[in-house]
């Protein structure tokens, strides 16, 4: 079973794939390094959590939390300044000099993605747009070795959900 | 080893034994176990942890720690008394059928339920499916870190042997081994030793008894020591005995990046250059393909390439001929690698490519031929038998379950004073102690941190977070304590890797020892055979007590 | 890269912060005509009445204008612009070379000629000099009369007004400040203004201003009355400060076209304040708004594109206060549009307290509040987004 | 680098009840904030009008006589002396946090620095019975977020599942 959150930019989207994740920061260490984040902000994080059942079995799950980009944004909505903005190709856009660090952005977001550091103005994940503008994946897409991080057209994507789906139907007929 | 592009196209069935495919090396095989989920695969996951594999599996079974051999024979006998087993390839491919029901057929399933706390439905179930599903058996390590590790090995290969699923697509027996390496494509012999040089036969010291060795060794003693690309100090057993050990050389060189644990024990530290700036070659543990490495920066300062450091030094020792100046990493990897081997095409772009077929073929063992004087599988050992004449050790020619060392079954006296069991993964963070320094990792992992049952905490008083004391009479190592059930009660995790200067270090608390089969005495040897004699180090042979600091 | 920052009003002075911020390695020259240091001009109706000591003008000490690359030129007002040679000659012959210019040099109050304007009776309030000036003058002046009722003459009004002394208003328009507030609000502020002793001369204009009797003076009204006065206060409007300019190929209107930028027509040529011209937040028209806060804001804006930022700037929200003593009015956006607007009006006259909402094809378009203006900020949030309000209960519900 | 606080009201938990404003007047100033009912519209933004101590605030930066500073500690506070009482700040400020006294100066929430000082939270905070209003750091509010996140999305992934994709057992 999967959830697919999927945020698009232009030709590529991003298919976060939560059944895939295994909770190994790939993608937090890729992110930081690509885009140069010190200790602190985390505009990736995978969050983990246990519940135990009736029984005492043990469930896990990992939840890679990013900003979602999403289509109706409640962060856009409070920004006062309107520093965050939908840009051309549907991500979340932040304009950084339009910030002033309110944080009213950070108590409306369901995913937490809304980051302060040193200079306790808001930063978050960017969608990896410009990489993308050069058809290359995301960076948390390009080192998630589990495939629960996958940067492709919505056509390629889709192929891929329904080929994976159509195989699992054949198994289960056999 | 069968390849996972192989397998995962094939298989109906993953059983991973002792293995986080979630962590360890989880770029190699992880996607390949999703693939044939979605294919409709079943995963079987054995593992005392949850890791984050297992909360993918379908079934979970958590043997209490080092009683894996138990419930591999328990699993056989199981599928044999309800008559799933293979019955046409055992009397074609394997021997010692008979001998191996000698000992798994006194393990009903309530007695290995007795032994490792996994319910009995729940092994007859696992058993069950992995007999009757076209299954694959995928071997880690976690099993093998204890005294009889060798042993559970054995049992669990044997596991496999009995359901016939060896040598077929999607069903085999998988050992992490370094298929490149064992097969002979890699032919390290030729670079140790350049043809036409005379260099003598050195004696090996394990990797299980390093400190006691270095102090055992004699004629000549052991004055001096030059490391490089490992950690002798972070991830060696008794990690307070290796640097006593250290202390006693005369001369101590490390080669390396980064100031590390052993660095500040070095008398001389040599900078080395990083991958970026040398040619390498890279096999792997779980698949089949090789990548060239290209170097693509000049080293940097006073840096060099590890290979032209062990040249040099060979050329002032009078070995200059064999030694050629010019040559570059490329050459000596030519010398490694078969002559026909297309080096062009195994280097970015092009690379990796797959291993020559004669080496590593898609699917081994399709023929049921294997490398035993019987060619079959030997249920009852006759190599075994056999160097039990020339060695001393545990040469048990079928496999039984022997309690560890230093558990709560192996050591019940020491048990009663440290009653929790250690088991100290790899963190997916970390190359065990690489990277360890890095502040990004820093953030990730953040502060040393140790798994404690709820109910074992609770006893001790300890809440989440609580600055905490791991120890026995050996020493003693802070850090924090999470409370999860992801851990069985009277089980402890501490991730292996840890530094020593950065705290939270796991390797300080355990005595050094060697997992059999091969009893390797003080550690300095004359010969060794790696695919027989064993000994890995049994770092998870641990009992600690745990108290709020 | 050197700047040149013509005028430090608040557009100059938010501009230097920026370049500073953005560029450290920028080499800054500030220039004002004015001499001394900055002072807040929209603080001196304060001084002048003696609520605020003259040390309070100063926005900054003089510390904070003392950083490397930054260099101070007060008291020499740019007289030409040599575009191109990328030079600002100033009145002291000295010529400045830049890589991007700022044109802040804001407003002047506006003349117009009349018999007897140049008695010395007749003043205008604007700088800190005519503050100084008046602050003398007024000392002993019992009748006060103000040539106009916009935002200029209230300021002055609220300077001088005090106890023995009546301000006239001479308010060629039915009520006073007419281009900000409705008849209702002005009604309210009005009324106040009366009981500290204004008097108000509606649909009238001066005629003339003759001297005596004595020190005094007297003001001719179109209707033919005549005020007797100590002080005559000419405050009639603001200008762009844009003469010195001459013939300099800038586009301009009302005022120096920018673009979203805020660059005028000429590359690395930038202006902000009251000297240009912007589109109206609401409205989408060109306006010149000579709003203290506007100007920070393109000033800020203009800085950080100079030192190589693109910031768009937000077209101009215009929001001001009105302040007499305690009492308070606030008017946000365009609450005197007419065109399909509906127009929501809560009077509370025992109160004093008014609030009007202004609401055009489901937007809110301008607000006006009187006496209680706790919701300013929030209205002008809804402005600047342009939220779809289905009615007022609607706008209320959202502010706190 | 001190780590920035700030006021979160949980409008979830608010019910509205005034006892925070209450609380603030209670010092001996105008209330500082403000709280609309979370009844009137749940989980909203601009529940809580209070000053949200900006890192560039609007408020400083359109004050004539630089009344209003930012201090080291990241606290927004005015120095009465300056204000002449022209309450830019007020039009300037989208989140309501300036409040003006009878004699028509400035005045704005502090964070109770001088409680602070003495170990004690916020007067409104501490007022508040259900936990509504809370003093957070900006860093770790986005780390409790995500775990609250996580474990909601846990229950729903094992709920959807059935009971979780495993069956565990051991010792």
């Amino acid at each position: 079973m999967r959830e697919e959150i999927m945020m698009a930019a232009g030709e590529t989207m991003l298919l976060i794939d939560q059944s895939r994740c295994v909770g190994c920061h790939a993608c937090e260490t890729a992110c930081k390094m690509e885009n140069n984040v010190p200790p602190g902000p985390r505009w990736m994080e995978v969050v983990e959590h246990e519940s135990v059942d009736a029984a005492g079995d043990v469930a896990l799950s990992f939840l890679p939390l990013n900003c979602r980009h999403c289509a109706d944004a409640p962060c856009i909505a409070v920004c006062p300044t309107q520093a965050l903005a939908r840009d051309g190709l549907g991500l979340v856009r932040l304009e950084r000099e339009r910030c002033i660090g309110c944080g009213e952005c950070l108590f409306v977001c369901p995913f937490g993605a809304p980051q302060f550091g040193e200079d306790r103005l808001m930063q978050k994940c960017h969608g990896c747009r410009e990489r993308r503008a050069r058809n290359l994946p995301t960076a948390c897409a390009q080192y998630c070795p589990s495939g629960a991080l996958r940067c492709a057209t919505p056509r390629e994507l889709s192929h891929l959900v329904r080929t994976s789906r159509a195989a699992l139907g054949a198994a289960r007929a056999d | 080893m069968q390849t996972p592009e192989v397998w995962s196209r094939h298989t109906e069935l993953v059983l991973m034994w002792g293995c986080n495919a979630s962590a360890a090396g989880i770029h190699q095989e992880i996607g390949y176990l999703y693939d044939a989920m979605e294919r409709g695969a079943r995963l079987i996951v054995v593992d005392p942890i949850v890791t984050a594999v297992a909360s993918k599996a379908h079934l979970h079974l958590r043997p209490r720690p080092s009683t894996d051999a138990a419930l591999a024979l328990g699993m056989i006998n199981h599928i044999v008394s309800r008559n799933l087993h293979d019955q046409d390839y055992l009397e074609r491919h394997t021997q010692g059928f008979s001998q191996l029901m000698e000992e798994a057929g006194q393990w009903t399933l309530e007695r290995t339920r007795e032994v490792t706390g996994v319910p009995e439905g729940l092994i007859a179930q696992a058993a069950e499916e992995y007999a009757t599903h076209r299954s694959l058996l995928e071997c880690g390590y976690g099993h093998q870190r204890y005294t009889n590790g060798h042993r559970t090995q054995q049992a669990i290969s044997a596991l496999a042997a009995v359901c016939g699923h060896m040598g077929q697509p999607g069903a085999h027996c998988n050992f992490m081994e370094v298929g490149a390496a064992y097969t002979g494509f890699l032919n390290s012999a030729r670079v140790q030793n350049p043809p036409g040089a005379d260099i003598k036969k050195t004696r090996l010291i394990s990797i299980s008894h390093f400190g006691p060795a270095l102090r055992a060794a004699q004629d000549p003693p052991i004055k001096g020591i030059i490391k490089w690309r490992g950690s002798l100090i972070t991830q060696q057993p008794d990690a307070r005995g290796m640097i006593e050990a250290v202390k006693g050389l005369d001369f101590l060189v490390s080669i390396d990046q980064f100031l590390t644990d052993d660095t500040d024990w070095s008398d001389l530290v040599l900078p080395a250059c990083t991958i970026f700036e040398q040619w390498g070659v890279h096999p792997s543990y779980r698949h089949q393909y090789l990548q060239l490495q290209v170097p693509v920066l000049e080293p940097q300062h006073e840096s060099m390439p590890d290979i032209d450091f062990w040249a040099e030094l060979a050329r002032r020792m009078g070995y200059e001929a064999y030694f050629p100046r010019e040559w570059t990493g490329l050459d000596w990897l030519r010398l490694l690698l078969p002559d026909d081997f297309p080096l062009e095409q195994a280097m970015h772009p092009h690379g990796p490519v797959r291993l020559p077929e004669r080496f590593c073929p898609p699917v081994p063992n399709w023929d049921g031929n294997f490398q035993t004087p019987s060619g079959k599988i030997e249920l009852y050992s006759g190599v075994y038998a056999e160097r039990a004449q020339r060695f001393p050790g545990e040469w048990d020619p079928v496999p039984r379950y022997v309690p560890s060392a230093e558990s709560p079954d192996g050591d019940p006296e020491r048990a009663a004073r440290y009653p929790l069991l250690v088991v100290s993964q790899h963190p997916a963070t970390r190359t065990h102690s690489q990277f360890g320094n890095l502040p990004y990792i820093q953030e990730i992992e953040g502060p040393a941190t140790a798994m404690l049952h709820p109910d074992d905490a609770a006893a001790r008083g300890i809440a989440e977070h609580d600055r905490i004391r791991i120890y026995n009479d050996r020493a003693d190592s802070h850090v924090l304590a999470h409370l999860t059930r992801k851990v069985l009660p009277g089980t402890v995790e501490l991730d292996s890797g840890r530094w020593i200067k950065t705290g939270g270090n796991v390797n300080l608390l355990i005595h050094p020892r060697a997992a059999g089969p091969r009893d390797v005495g003080d550690g300095v040897m004359a010969e060794y055979d790696m695919q027989l004699d064993g000994h890995t180090i049994p770092y998870f042979n641990l009992l600690v007590e745990v108290e709020k600091a | 890269m050197r700047h040149v920052v013509l005028g430090a009003g608040p557009a100059g002075l938010a501009a230097l912060a920026s370049i500073r911020r953005a560029d450290p390695s920028a080499r800054i020259t500030l220039v004002s005509g004015e001499p001394g240091p900055p002072y807040a001009r929209m603080a001196l109706p304060y001084y002048l009445s003696g609520e605020l000591s003259g040390r309070l003008l100063y926005p900054h000490p003089a510390s904070w204008y003392r950083s490397p690359g930054v260099e101070l030129r007060f008291g020499d007002p740019a007289e030409e612009l040599d575009l191109p040679r990328r030079e600002v000659l100033l009145a002291g012959g000295d010529r400045l070379r830049f890589d991007r210019l700022l044109i802040a040099t804001g407003s002047r109050p506006q003349l117009r000629e009349a018999p007897g304007i140049h008695l010395p009776q007749v003043h205008t309030l604007w700088t800190l000099a005519d503050a100084r000036r008046l602050r003398r003058k007024a000392a002993g002046a019992q009748e006060v009369v103000i040539w106009g009722a916009g935002m200029v003459a209230f300021l002055a009004a609220k300077a001088l007004l005090a106890p023995g002394r009546r301000v006239h208003f001479v308010c060629r328009a039915e009520h006073l400040l007419r281009r900000a507030l409705d008849r209702e609000a002005a009604a309210l502020l009005e009324q106040v203004l009366e009981e500290a002793g204004a008097v108000l001369h509606r649909g009238v204009n001066l005629a003339e201003i003759r001297p005596g009797p004595g020190k005094r003076c007297r003001v001719l009204l179109t209707d033919g009355r005549e005020l007797p006065s100590d002080l005559v206060l000419v405050a009639l409007g603001v200008l762009p400060n844009l003469d010195w300019l001459g013939d300099a190929p800038l586009a301009r209107r009302q005022g120096l076209l920018v673009d979203g930028s805020l660059e005028t027509s000429a590359s690395g040529v930038f202006a902000a304040g009251d000297v240009a011209e912007v589109p109206d937040c609401i409205t989408g028209e060109p306006v010149v708004p000579a709003l203290w806060s506007v100007a920070v804001d393109q000033g800020r804006v203009a800085g950080l594109n100079m030192a190589g930022h693109r910031l768009s700037c937000d077209p101009a929200l215009r929001a001001n206060t009105i302040v007499f003593h305690r009492y308070v009015v606030a008017t946000l956006g365009c609450p005197l549009l007419q065109d399909g607007t509906v127009v929501h009006r809560q009077l509370d006259r025992a109160r004093r307290t008014y609030r009007c909402l202004v609401l055009s094809r489901g937007r809110l378009v301008g607000a006006i509040l009187a006496g209680d203006v706790t919701a300013a900020g929030y209205l002008r949030t809804l402005l600047r987004r342009g939220v779809r309000v289905a009615d007022p209960d609607e706008v209320w519900e959202a502010v706190p | 680098m001190t780590v920035k606080q700030l006021l979160h009201l949980d409008p979830q938990r608010c019910d509205g009840c005034g006892d925070c404003v209450t609380a603030c007047a209670a010092l001996g100033h105008p209330a500082r904030l403000r709280v609309r009912s979370s009844a009137a519209n749940p989980g909203a933004n601009g529940a809580l009008a209070c000053c949200r101590h900006c890192e560039r605030p609007l408020c400083a930066a359109v004050c004539p006589t630089a009344c209003l500073q930012v201090g080291s500690n990241g606290v927004v506070l005015p120095r009465p002396e300056r204000c002449v009482g022209c309450r830019l700040c007020l039009v300037a400020c989208p989140l309501g946090g300036m409040v003006f006294d009878a004699q028509g100066k400035a005045g704005k929430c502090d964070l109770c620095l001088e409680l602070g000082r003495r170990g004690h939270p916020p007067a409104c905070v501490a007022s508040c019975a259900k936990g509504a209003l809370q003093l957070v750091d900006l860093g770790n509010q986005s780390a409790l977020q995500r775990r609250a996140l996580a474990e909601h999305r846990g229950a729903h992934l094992k709920h959807h599942l059935g009971g979780g994709p495993s069956r565990a057992g051991g010792a």
